[in-house]
């Protein structure tokens, strides 16, 4: 057998944790590798060490068969190895080109050769299919195109082998569809690649092999072709799975949301939000599909009163709560769950704890005229932690501590606990692995049953097929349709969802 | 077990800071041919030697503390307030106007005078705050800029229409002072206060309104996440303006303390009085903490005293002890060292 | 008076006010936009007046003669690069609290420049210097009419470096390589050592080049200004050209126009008493004119100034 | 107000005085527990400027009489009060100077605080709440006005285009003194003359004192004098660099002879220096006292009379028919025909 990568008996130690505990990896020349683990389980640190971010304490590596120590990223970009990020590797001020020719910059008379370098990464572009607009600043292009800088930059520097670290997580369908397809194309001009992921019908669709690991242990690879997806799921977790979102039909009582020609402009001064209507009853799960950027931030932030709205009405149980504060919004029974954890769901130096109270700090009885009660305040926390599930050493640990899922949880207790008539859940699984998503899709569930609304936006069109009761589909600022889940295809919402009229959608059934 | 040992390695951290900043300058006074011994003798005598200047450190602690609170306070929100210097002086003149001003009795008068200093340092915060909450203005470069502001328009004021003998204004009225007999005669006629008493009530106050009360709670979370905080329904550019009129009304009584106790008046300023740039090192030395800054405010005001009988005792320059005191503050500051280094000898220690 | 003899009056001054703080930013520039804040410039500015005075006094001696400060300022360079280690061990090395080793750096520096003024001159503060560096016409260009007289003529040759540096380190920092290397420390040093640079290498020769910048500003002050050394000769310059850095956005030309916006607005606080219009307004609202015009100039059409995003943050391997 | 009837009437040089030992009353053992301290201001002993005189003033008296002297060193305004305790607890100390007006209000309460201790003070006048002066302190002051009506005079005279500057540092009654003398001196020699006056309103910013050099230069003036400390290094900055270019420009010294800090490698652009004889002061107050004739409760004005204050010694770029004017000058004034006005409103009225 020729393995380009051999990783025999990893060993990585942090401080009190052992993230990788004897795994072996073996990736073929030419074939698409998949890792696939839980939350924690060492993935990332595994590649971080095949990339020479982390020396391993133990274990040997050999690319195309010869034993190598990869001390730093240099050596990795030396034999060829590339990796695209969990989180992106990019400098936001700086143009794509800037990003891609960083540490390897073409000079002229000892300045960079800009002129140059654009042309080596439009041709580069060229060859493997990935636009982009080498002059673009980071910031300002889409989370997709930005993936494909990542890629570039991995390219750029001759990588025959890809690392791939969850990168459909933050990505459109359309996205991840255009990204599979760019996978095939690297295949096929020679490359390897490791991809990393928690979507399990992206593996069966794209790799050839699968190594499962689970808490720094490997748990044994298997033939793509010869498995299904609940194996997979069962190699993971240890236990089996259920993909199918368990629930009753719904029964939906009076409107609890109801948006009445909303306009709001974004930073740009566009109208994101254009004209928009919209209702949700009680007992019924709404799911907002659309591609990212078709006005959903601007949507929430406007309901959730972050965003000033130009014109329109939002009322929450007939009461208007258009423009009011965020904190009166939610004292009208509004609970939210913010799609960016770290940015605005957590105050990471806070505990847990403080991170669950972060709603209520301010009612009794955890305060009174101004003064905490920190004791309540950490009895509370310490109940919800319990509820829900949240697995920290303590309620008084740092968020920070905490991995993405139970971060997750915390977030949603909080949310949740205060019984609000309006949930709004924007992206709650995002980067999540199977377990967590198939515990937060039970809760949502059950707040529905409990009577409740909620709005579940996401870009994931399995996760807004299985949940909700009912889709809309935004299309540049408006809600261009709303249809039954049960006799949607995911074609058809594709279709709705890049601007198609949904009577064309009815008649190409 | 493990927090018992967490807490012993951040008590431990300090103290052997300390003890390197010292052996340091001992080496320095080795180095220029002094005793060391003799040095550091004259310096705690010069602290603890006797009633006197035991007071007087007393005193010297007491703007110390407030202008470290003032700092600390800022910083725990996510703020860098370099303008406590002044903050301080405009404090000062203010609690001197209203001590000179006003014929009133002591329990109204005294109150009057320092929240004077309060409302004064307090206005000279919110500038910076509304500034950075409304324009994003860096607060950095508008507390420089008002420190020059507040040191010139003082001296205008005192110049035009305070001025009494030489340099400074009258004495405020016997009613607005802080000054005591009882602690005098205690101290053996040092100029310690009751100003000393209010600063370990304001360490209390720091703590208290940080920790135990919501709006402490909302202030230091805007401090960590300000994008969390507005998600969580708080406001965010209050809590910036609140937090720098809370940390710049510290300041101004720091300032009043000065005035009220010390002094008894304020005179022209011919350069800045570094009390306010000293509780930058005083806060950041005690970690932010009110406990912290105490003892930070002790050890600085307890150097500074000393720093003269050094001289006086064993003639080693003065600035020796500011020498000492940067290393310290860099120790401190460097506690991943200390921390590597007990680490290793802890791990040195399990091995056999 | 007339407009054009007040400018005559007022430009050469700005320029001459700005000369120290445009060196000492620029160092500043460099530090942060590898992602180390630096409130140590005030201590870094001390340092080089301090080194710039001892040396010219040395170099006298030693019959440099008119070289004598010219010599010395690179000394002071030198001195300032090394001294500025200080604040790189600390806040990169051992992950320190960068304003609380700033600070630091403030308190070492002016206890140690006088401590060791002490044990080399026996007193507070160190002899007069006698060579110095003096103002010069420029060739040809101090000829132009008007603008001539303003920029070029009667100048310290030291302000035109410091112009010549503007230059240089825009170009340095925005078109070479290892600027682009040294952005990119500043604003994510993940994705910058994932690319192979060595950020915490990078890190420490920014602080470094902030050392000798800083280093030269203080010298250029005491040589042309002070002429000997004491602990009052910078007493918040640093601090000024810190402003001067957050002002001008971290960019070396806008680090210029701030420092000579400084500058003006103290020249022009300073000339008033001399110009009729402005002879009667009270001293005090001059003072203040520097001040409260930046802040203005801030809250007006400045605006946010954001810095390198990274800033203020040790890098560890591996954290995020 | 000054007083002028407590002049002081044994002028002497230092020079001569060990003659005066024998003569005096004092006996040997006397002199031999005799201990005279001083406590400086924030300048310390070496400020080249009146600290440093006042020691070495002191320095001379110890040697001629073989008696104990020492100083302690302030660093900030705070220290003062710290250190004059010092001096007055400890009992070898016969008597404890105070140098300079700073030290106003601490001498005061610490003199009151130890009535058995004698104390002076360098500049200033110390009353208490009655305006009475205290028995136990010698008030020792100069003037000021005197010297620099000498040097208006020089500058008067010197002029070529009729245009002179003033600068002082931060704006007092003390420093009024030596402005409106200035102002006087050049009015009575040269009454069409304009003088030029701005404060820096600081002791220690050369570049504001090179700024406003620069402006008066370019203005027109072609001599300054300046009472502004350490902000003077800049004047004589611009001077020198004025005076390279070949421009005729002179700066007038303070304090002491500031010959050294005019000088560059073709020149000097000092004209002359309005000296204060503070060692001369600080002396025969040590000598008095000692001798067992303490001037307590007095107040001594050092002038011209006494050379107390006058012209430097350095006076190569003054001509001989500038300085025989000084002398006639100088006579005048002792001869008691006119008064030097000392503020404002003196000066307004001055006539000659
Ligand atoms: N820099 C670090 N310091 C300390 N512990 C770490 C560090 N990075 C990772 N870990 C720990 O190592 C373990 C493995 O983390 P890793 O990031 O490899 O997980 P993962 O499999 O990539 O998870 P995910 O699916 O969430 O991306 C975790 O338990 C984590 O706590
Ligand atoms: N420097 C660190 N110190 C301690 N733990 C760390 C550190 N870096 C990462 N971790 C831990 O690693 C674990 C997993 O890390 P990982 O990067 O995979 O995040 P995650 O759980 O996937 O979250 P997300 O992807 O949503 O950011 C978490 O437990 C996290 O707390
Ligand atoms: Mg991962
Ligand atoms: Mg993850």
């Amino acid at each position: 057998m020729d393995y380009v990568i051999e990783m025999n008996n990893i060993r990585k130690e942090f401080p009190g944790i052992v993230a990788n505990d004897n795994i072996t990896l073996q990736v073929k020349q030419g074939e698409i590798h998949a890792l696939l683990g839980e939350n924690g389980a060492g993935k990332s640190t595994l590649m971080n060490v095949l990339f020479g971010l982390y020396q391993p304490e133990k274990g040997e590596i050999k690319v195309r068969g010869e034993k190598v120590e990869i001390t730093d990223p240099n050596v990795a970009n030396d034999l060829g190895i590339g990796m695209v990020h969990q989180h992106f590797m990019l400098i936001d001020k700086f143009t794509v080109t800037e990003n891609i020719i960083l540490g390897n910059e073409p000079t002229k008379f000892g300045n960079i050769d800009l002129r140059k370098a654009e042309k080596d990464v439009a041709e580069i572009s060229e060859m493997y299919g990935l636009q982009v607009d080498p002059r673009a600043k980071i910031e300002d292009i889409s989370v997709g195109m930005q993936q494909r800088v990542e890629i570039l930059k991995t390219l750029y520097r001759g990588a025959e082998i890809l690392i791939f670290d969850e990168p459909t997580a933050v990505l459109t369908p359309q996205e991840i569809n255009e990204l599979m397809e760019i996978m095939k194309k690297l295949i096929n001009e020679g490359k390897s690649i490791i991809l990393i992921t928690h979507k399990l019908k992206e593996i069966l669709a794209v790799c050839d092999q699968c190594t499962v690991i689970r808490r720094g242990k490997g748990i044994g690879t298997v033939n793509v072709k010869e498995t299904n997806q609940n194996e997979l799921a069962a190699m993971m977790v240890g236990r089996e799975i259920s993909f199918a979102v368990e629930k009753t039909v719904a029964k939906p009582k009076d409107p609890v949301l109801k948006i009445e020609n909303l306009v709001v402009r974004d930073a740009r001064d566009v109208k994101a939000v254009n004209d928009l209507n919209l209702e949700i009853r009680a007992g019924e799960i709404l799911g907002i599909a659309g591609v990212d950027g078709n006005g959903q931030t601007e949507l929430i932030e406007s309901i959730v009163g972050l965003q000033k709205s130009e014109s329109g009405k939002i009322t929450i149980d007939g009461k208007d709560i258009t423009n009011l504060s965020p904190r009166k919004v939610t004292e009208s029974g509004l609970g939210h769950i913010p799609q960016d954890r770290h940015k605005h769901g957590l105050v990471l130096d806070f505990s847990v704890g403080e991170n669950i109270l972060l709603q209520t700090y301010y009612r009794q009885p955890y305060s009174k005229n101004g003064v905490l009660f920190y004791p309540k305040m950490y009895e509370k926390a310490k109940e919800l932690i319990e509820e829900y599930d949240v697995r920290t050493p303590s309620e008084r640990t740092l968020a920070r501590a905490l991995s993405g899922g139970n971060q997750q949880k915390a977030i949603i207790a909080r949310e949740v606990d205060r019984s609000p008539n309006l949930l709004i859940a924007a992206q709650p699984t995002r980067g999540l692995d199977v377990g967590a998503i198939e515990f937060i899709h039970k809760k949502l569930v059950e707040e529905r049953d409990k009577g409740r609304a909620v709005l579940l936006i996401s870009f994931e069109l399995d996760e807004i097929r299985n949940v909700s009761d009912r889709i809309a589909v935004i299309y540049e600022g408006k809600i261009v349709a709303i249809v039954d889940p049960k006799d949607t295809t995911e074609q058809e919402l594709g279709l709705l969802m890049a601007g198609g009229k949904q009577e064309k959608a009815g008649e190409s059934n | 077990m493990k927090l018992i040992k967490d807490t012993a390695v951040k008590l431990a951290i300090p103290l052997i800071a300390i003890f390197f900043g010292f052996f340091a300058g001992a080496i320095i006074m080795l180095a220029s041919g002094n005793n060391p011994i003799a040095g550091y003798a004259a310096l705690i005598d010069g602290v603890i030697g006797d009633a006197y200047v035991f007071g007087e450190t007393l005193r010297m602690m007491t703007p110390l503390i407030f202008s470290g609170i003032a700092v600390a306070f800022a910083f725990r929100t996510g703020l860098l307030n370099i303008g406590v210097e002044g903050q301080l002086i405009v404090g000062w003149l203010a609690s001197v106007v209203v001590g000179i001003v006003f014929d009133l009795p002591m329990v109204i008068h005294l109150p009057l005078a320092i929240l004077a200093g309060a409302i004064a340092g307090g206005i000279w915060g919110f500038l910076p705050g509304i500034l950075k909450a409304r324009f994003q203005v860096h607060e950095v470069i508008v507390t420089i800029m008002l420190n020059y502001v507040a040191l010139h328009v003082s001296n205008h004021v005192i110049r035009n229409y305070m001025l009494a003998s030489g340099q400074r204004t009258d004495f405020i009225s016997p009613t607005a002072s802080l000054t005591s007999d009882f602690l005098a005669g205690l101290t053996d006629f040092s100029r310690m206060h009751w100003g000393f008493f209010l600063a370990i009530a304001a360490c209390v106050i720091m703590w208290f309104i940080l920790w135990k009360t919501t709006k402490g709670y909302e202030l230091r979370a805007a401090g960590f996440n300000p994008n969390a905080s507005s998600y969580a329904g708080m406001n965010v550019k209050t809590n910036i303006v609140l937090s720098m009129v809370i940390s710049g009304a510290f300041a101004g009584i720091g300032g009043a303390m000065e005035g009220l106790g010390t002094y008894g008046f304020i005179q022209i300023l011919s350069s800045f009085t570094n009390l306010g740039f000293d509780g930058i090192a005083v806060a950041l030395l005690g970690g932010s903490t009110s406990i912290g800054i105490f003892l930070a405010a002790f050890l600085f005001g307890g150097l500074k005293i000393g720093a003269a009988n050094m001289q006086a005792g064993a003639n080693v320059a003065p600035e020796l002890v500011e020498i000492v005191i940067a290393l310290i503050i860099f120790f401190v500051a460097s506690s991943y060292l200390i921390r590597l280094i007990l680490n290793r000898l802890q791990s040195k220690k399990e091995g056999k | 008076m007339d407009i054009i003899s007040i400018l005559n009056l007022i430009i050469p001054t700005a320029i001459f006010a700005a000369t120290p703080l445009i060196f000492t930013a620029l160092g500043g520039l460099f530090s942060e936009r590898a992602g180390v804040v630096n409130i140590g410039l005030e201590g870094l500015m001390v340092m080089g007046a301090f080194s710039g005075i001892v040396f010219t006094l040395l170099f006298e001696s030693l019959g440099f003669g008119a070289a004598s400060p010219w010599v010395a300022l690179v000394m002071a360079m030198l001195i300032g690069a090394i001294f500025s280690l200080f604040h790189a061990v600390a806040s990169i090395t051992f992950r320190a609290d960068q304003i609380v080793s700033g600070v630091a750096l403030n308190f070492l520096a002016v206890g140690l420049t006088v401590f060791l003024t002490r044990e080399i001159f026996g007193r507070g503060q160190t002899d007069y210097i006698s060579e110095r560096i003096f103002r010069e016409n420029i060739l040809f260009l101090s000829d132009i009419p008007v603008v001539g007289n303003w920029f070029f003529s009667n100048i310290y040759p030291t302000s035109i470096v410091s112009l010549v540096f503007v230059l240089v380190v825009w170009y340095v920092v925005f078109k070479t390589p290892f600027g682009l290397r040294l952005r990119s420390v500043g604003e994510h040093p993940m994705a910058a050592d994932t690319m192979g640079i060595k950020v915490n290498r990078m890190k420490y020769i920014a602080v470094m080049l902030s050392g000798a910048l800083g280093g030269i500003g203080g010298a250029v002050y005491a040589i042309t200004t002070s002429a000997n050394f004491s602990g009052g000769t910078i007493a918040g310059q640093g601090f000024m050209a810190l402003a001067a850095l957050i002002f001008g956005k971290w960019n070396p030309l806008g680090v210029l126009g701030a420092a000579l916006f400084f500058g003006f607005a103290q020249s022009l606080s300073l000339s008033a008493q001399q110009i009729p219009a402005l002879a009667n307004v009270p001293q005090v609202y001059l003072l203040i004119a520097p001040y409260v015009l930046t802040i203005l100039a801030l809250a007006g059409f400045v605006g946010k100034a954001e810095g390198p995003k990274a800033i203020g943050k040790a890098y560890e391997k591996g954290s995020r | 107000g000054q007083a002028d009837d407590n002049e002081v009437e044994t002028p002497a040089d230092t020079g001569d005085t060990g003659e005066e030992v024998e003569d005096g009353e004092g006996t040997a053992e006397d002199t031999g527990d005799f201990v005279a301290k001083m406590v400086t201001d924030e300048g310390g002993v070496d400020d080249l400027s009146f600290n440093q005189s006042a020691w070495e003033g002191l320095k001379q008296f110890g040697e001629d009489f073989g008696v104990e002297v020492d100083y302690q060193q302030s660093s900030d305004a705070s220290d003062y009060a710290p250190n004059l305790n010092r001096l007055a607890r400890d009992p070898e100390t016969s008597i404890a100077f105070a140098i300079g007006f700073l030290m106003e209000d601490d001498i005061r309460s610490v003199a009151q605080q130890h009535t058995d201790k004698q104390f002076a003070i360098v500049d200033t006048v110390v009353t208490d709440d009655d305006d009475n002066t205290i028995p136990n302190i010698a008030n020792i002051t100069f003037a000021e006005h005197q010297g620099s009506f000498l040097v208006g005079v020089v500058a008067g005279l010197q002029t070529e285009t009729d245009h002179v500057g003033f600068i002082g540092g931060v704006e007092s009654g003390l420093i009024k003194k030596f402005e409106n003398g200035f102002k006087a001196g050049v009015k009575a020699v040269n009454p069409d003359a304009t003088v030029s006056v701005q404060y820096a309103q600081s002791f220690n910013d050369a570049a504001t004192g090179q700024s406003i050099a620069n402006t008066f230069y370019s203005n027109g003036a072609d001599i300054i004098y300046h009472a502004s400390g350490g902000t003077g290094n800049g004047v004589f900055s611009e001077a020198i660099n004025r005076a390279r270019n070949g421009e005729n420009v002179w700066v007038i010294g303070v304090d002491r002879d500031q010959h050294e800090e005019g000088e560059w490698a073709d020149g000097n652009v000092t004209l002359t220096s309005m000296v204060k004889r503070v060692d001369q002061a600080v002396y025969q107050v040590s000598q008095m006292t000692m001798e067992g004739n303490f001037p307590g409760g007095e107040i001594l004005e050092f002038e011209l009379a006494d050379h107390g204050v006058g012209i430097a010694e350095s006076t190569e770029n003054v001509s001989e028919e500038i300085l025989s004017a000084v002398d006639e000058w100088t006579q005048r004034i002792l001869d008691g025909e006119f008064e030097v006005p000392q503020t404002d409103e003196e000066f307004e009225e001055f006539e000659i």
